[in-house]
């Protein structure tokens, strides 16, 4: 009962925010919208007993947008006001194709006879899945960590202008005009 | 809370992105698409695992997913700064020339 | 009615008191402060944290312009006093009495909040009608950064209302995020300006004071504390060899600061190799200008010949001040301003070797 | 819902929720005087002690502001916000016996819980539409980049030795030898992510006074009081998770459990709250580097040795 109105309620949250993001007139308003909505989402999975996986999704997901909602204001220079605001092409193709997606969706969601439940969950998911991405699965484990520490390098690459050559000198010893770096750090280098 | 209502849910959040993702303009709400696109995912394989075969290497999947979103988000943040310099362009419209 | 007016007694126990200095009180300030510590009231960091208005020493047209819009930003139940440079303790102390009466006075308070609400609404209406403009705010323009990204410049005014910032100077800064792309400081009603003569202890007071603000930008409540201490014990006793003590106890608290240093070092950087015509006594970063400001100190009570407390002029400093904060964060920004001790009302219209020379020497 | 894994704990009904909120709110009450002592006696004025009782009144007394085309919304969130994430922190705190939510990965709730301070403290200062709040904000990220990581792996670090997520099995695993005396580094860094999300002294940056009190610069009466209760509420909720994580929760001579775990957070929270006056502000320009060059290979390296010693005792 508890988890049924919990569930029902978290779906409204989750669908409702969802569209606001693409409806609301300001940009903070969009990017956490579109935080409740993860959050939603998030408890439904904890919900559905995967609660590490519950529990990362909001953890993850309200810090990236509290990081996103930064480059919103940043890139579209938006002040707090409510400014009306579309910038939208193409919105009755996407209106279209979108409905499409939904309709097909939807009627696999209910047409499909799914099978029932094979195995049981074991009772400490959450073991389960350490155990299983320290074991059998493994392979994802290596695969995922060095695919994570490229995003991190390129990321920086692309995005950074001066890099820490500008900054600490070919030799990377340390620069030698520290009055012209604007970021001197806290280390002392 | 059964698997066909989770399955809806996860289809309408989908959609939505799927709806964002195209019509905006804007890179940054794009990949905002995208991100609900994902949130969709993310509800769907939950519901799959739980109702259909609850077997540890199921939560695996779903760690992928997760992964693969911060890969996104973090190429996508660090494109839209590239445009954004080299540019001064956030549309998606106005970015043609980076694939010259 | 027991309860409420219990309640408003407490409240007006804690009374934030936003203090607003026209150049040359700042000795009527520092009574003021004491006062309000010895109550265990507290100074306010900004309007809206406020519930009075106190203004010290006689604004001219341009700062009384800024304090009444600062007034209108006091949230209520509010309360405003001013009170002339020359003062002592008991004119203090009854000013600040009145402003306790005044807030605890429930019908004065029920009148000023009607008053401000027609001021108010009457302001939002006449101005929503521009389409880019929200409520009359012009959306911000972009303009490059020092990373080579475009963003957006906001143009904001530091001072003269703004704690631990020096009396009666603005600093027009344009911002992006965080950063000063674009300074200029001018002093407010400059002609109105009269040079204020102090004895000696008390301009080693002064430049305590100047301490102290600096501290607390910095963050170090105790600090800033101790310093207070010292400024306060500077006034009341012209005694040269107790101040003393005093200030070599401070300086060796500063010096024991590691954490300060590190936080304060290698902002505002000036070199005599960029700029040999700025004053020697300016040169280095905050965390150098910070410690010397103990030593001025030392050298304006005991009247040391050896080492004359060196002046710089008003626009000079300014100059500095506008020069340095480009490319700085605000927080920087700030400290870099605090370090420079401008005084407007000490050395506004003093040529330099002027100052220097004066008899209390 | 079939329960998962075993507990030694007792859960106890949802309703005492409001209990657990009354004791965050009872300990940032303590953490307030504590500070007005301290403030008292520093600066030598008088009336220490009933200093929070007096800047409650004074605040219920003011009137909220309204700034010219806030986003009202997203600011009353924000400022109003912060108490409720204590609250939801030190739900999963074992009082004694008791908890309210047994959560088998406890930890990992409570770094998701400190992590919505972000958006809350941004949100405060993006609300009202003042430069100085917006620029607080900012800086409160800032320093969030910092000590979120180094934190995350301070956190992890327990766990790894208890086996086990759940913060009651961390707790049980102390027994004889608490985690602090051997994870002396995570706990260090531990405390200085609970004040960095608490926006407390050495990271109050966000409120500083360079900035007129940056996000908390156009708040008032009721906003004002949330906010200020709601940092307090974080730094206590920081100190009470750091007792069964680090400090041996329950465990003591005489004392019942809960009462320790009482004894042992106020201990903590009163010298998070004086490392306030003592300490200047850490920039977060310079603290930045401090947090992923010091702070995150120290953090890892405790880790490490955790790990090892853990495999060791198998």
């Amino acid at each position: 009962m508890f988890v049924d109105v919990v569930f029902w309620v978290m779906t409204v949250v989750a669908v409702v925010m969802g569209a606001a993001v693409f409806v609301v007139d300001s940009m903070a308003r969009a990017t956490y919208a579109l935080a409740l909505s993860f959050v939603a989402v998030g408890v439904q999975v904890l919900l559905l007993h995967q609660d590490y996986v519950g529990v990362i999704v909001i953890l993850m997901m309200v810090m990236e947008m509290a990081v996103m909602a930064v480059y919103m204001v940043m890139f579209m220079g938006m002040n707090p006001a409510l400014m009306p605001m579309s910038m939208v092409h193409d919105k009755r193709k996407a209106l279209a194709a979108a409905s499409v997606v939904f309709l097909t969706l939807a009627a696999g969601a209910l047409l499909i006879p799914w099978p029932t439940r094979r195995g049981q969950p074991s009772s400490d998911t959450t073991r389960a899945l350490g155990e299983a991405l320290m074991g059998s699965k493994m392979l994802v484990m290596t695969v995922v960590s060095p695919v994570m520490v490229a995003t991190i390098v390129a990321g920086i690459v692309i995005a950074s202008k001066r890099s820490r050559y500008d900054r600490l000198g070919d030799d990377l010893r340390g620069a030698a005009d520290h009055s012209a770096d604007p970021q001197r750090g806290g280390v002392g280098r | 809370m059964t698997l066909q209502t989770v399955l809806l849910l996860a289809a309408a959040l989908f959609s939505i992105g799927l709806y964002g993702a195209i019509s905006q303009q804007v890179v940054v709400m794009v990949m905002m698409g995208l991100e609900l696109m994902i949130n969709g995912l993310i509800l769907a394989a939950a519901g799959f695992w739980w109702f259909l075969f609850p077997h540890p290497s199921g939560q695996v999947l779903l760690m992928v997913i997760i992964a693969a979103m911060t890969v996104e988000m973090a190429i996508g943040f660090a494109v839209a700064t590239l445009l954004h310099r080299d540019h001064e362009a956030d549309m998606t419209d106005m970015a043609g020339d980076l694939s010259e | 009615m027991g309860l409420r007016r219990r309640l408003a007694t407490l409240a007006v126990d804690a009374t934030h008191v936003l203090v607003v200095e026209a150049p040359g009180a700042w000795l009527a300030r520092v009574a003021i402060e004491r006062e309000i510590g010895r109550r265990g009231w507290w100074l306010a960091t900004s309007p809206a944290d406020a519930d009075a208005l106190v203004t010290v020493g006689t604004p001219g047209p341009q700062l009384s312009e800024r304090v009444e819009s600062a007034w209108g930003q006091l949230p209520g139940p509010r309360s405003r006093t001013a009170i002339a440079d020359h003062t002592n303790t008991t004119s203090v102390q009854t000013a600040l009495d009145r402003v306790a009466a005044e807030l605890l006075d429930p019908e004065r308070q029920i009148r000023d909040a009607r008053d401000r609400e027609g001021f108010t609404s009457d302001q939002m209406s006449g101005d929503s009608d521009m389409d880019m403009s929200p409520s009359g705010i012009p959306l911000a323009e972009g303009g490059d950064d020092r990373d080579g990204l475009e963003m957006d410049e906001l143009h904001v005014p530091l001072g003269p209302v703004l704690p631990h910032w020096p009396a009666g100077v603005v600093l027009r800064c344009t911002l992006q995020g965080d950063v000063v792309v674009a300074a200029e400081a001018s002093v407010l009603d400059e002609s109105d300006c009269t040079p204020v003569r102090l004895e000696p202890n008390e301009r080693a007071a002064l430049r305590c004071d100047q301490l102290a603000s600096l501290l607390a930008l910095s963050g170090w409540a105790d600090g800033r504390a101790a310093a207070v201490h010292v400024r306060d014990a500077l006034v009341d006793e012209p005694d040269t060899a107790a101040g003393t003590i005093l200030l070599d106890e401070l300086r060796r608290r500063l010096r024991r600061a590691r954490l300060l240093r590190w936080s304060l070092r290698g902002i505002g950087d000036l070199r005599a190799g960029d700029r040999p015509d700025t004053p020697p006594h300016l040169h280095g970063d905050v965390y150098e200008r910070l410690a010397r400001l103990v030593d001025q100190a030392r050298a304006e009570l005991t009247g040391d010949e050896a080492t004359p407390a060196p002046q710089a002029s008003v626009p000079e400093l300014l100059a500095v001040a506008e020069r340095l904060v480009v490319g700085l964060d605000l927080a920087a920004a700030r400290l870099v301003v605090a370090s420079l001790a401008i005084d407007v009302a000490t050395t506004s219209n003093l040529a330099p070797h002027q100052n220097e020379e004066s008899p209390d020497a | 819902m079939p329960e998962a894994a075993t507990s030694s704990l007792t859960l106890v009904p949802v309703g005492w929720v409001v209990l657990a909120g009354a004791i965050v709110l009872g300990l940032a009450w303590f953490a307030a005087t504590v500070d007005g002592v301290a403030t008292a006696r520093a600066e030598a004025s008088p009336t220490g002690l009933g200093r929070p009782l007096r800047e409650v009144a004074r605040l219920m007394r003011q009137r909220r502001r309204a700034t010219v085309e806030a986003d009202t919304p997203l600011w009353r969130i924000g400022s109003g916000g912060l108490v409720v994430i204590a609250t939801l922190m030190v739900i999963v705190v074992p009082l004694g016996p008791w908890t309210v939510f047994d959560s088998p990965v406890g930890v990992v709730w409570f770094n998701a819980m400190d992590v919505c301070v972000w958006a809350l403290v941004w949100l405060t200062g993006w609300g009202p539409n003042s430069a100085h709040g917006l620029v607080g904000g900012y800086r409160f990220l800032a320093h969030g980049l910092g000590y979120e990581l180094p934190l995350m792996f301070a956190l992890v670090a327990p766990p790894i030795a208890a086996h086990s997520l759940r913060v009651g099995d961390v707790a049980a695993a102390q027994h004889g030898l608490w985690f602090v005396v051997w994870m002396p580094i995570a706990f260090l860094v531990y405390l200085i992510g609970v004040l960095g999300f608490s926006v407390w002294g050495p990271f109050s940056a966000a409120v500083g006074s360079d900035i007129a009190g940056g996000v908390a610069a156009e708040l008032s009466g009721l906003d004002r009081l949330l906010f200020l209760t709601g940092r307090y509420a974080l730094l206590a909720a920081g100190a009470a998770f750091a007792v069964p994580m680090f400090l041996g929760g329950g465990a003591g001579p005489l004392l019942p459990g809960w009462l320790w775990v009482i004894v042992k957070t106020i201990v903590v929270l009163t010298a998070l709250v004086l490392a306030r006056r003592r300490l200047p502000v850490l920039r977060p320009d310079l603290f930045m580097e401090v947090g992923w060059l010091v702070l995150l290979p120290a953090a890892l390296v405790q880790v490490l040795v955790v790990s090892v010693i853990a495999v060791w005792r198998g």
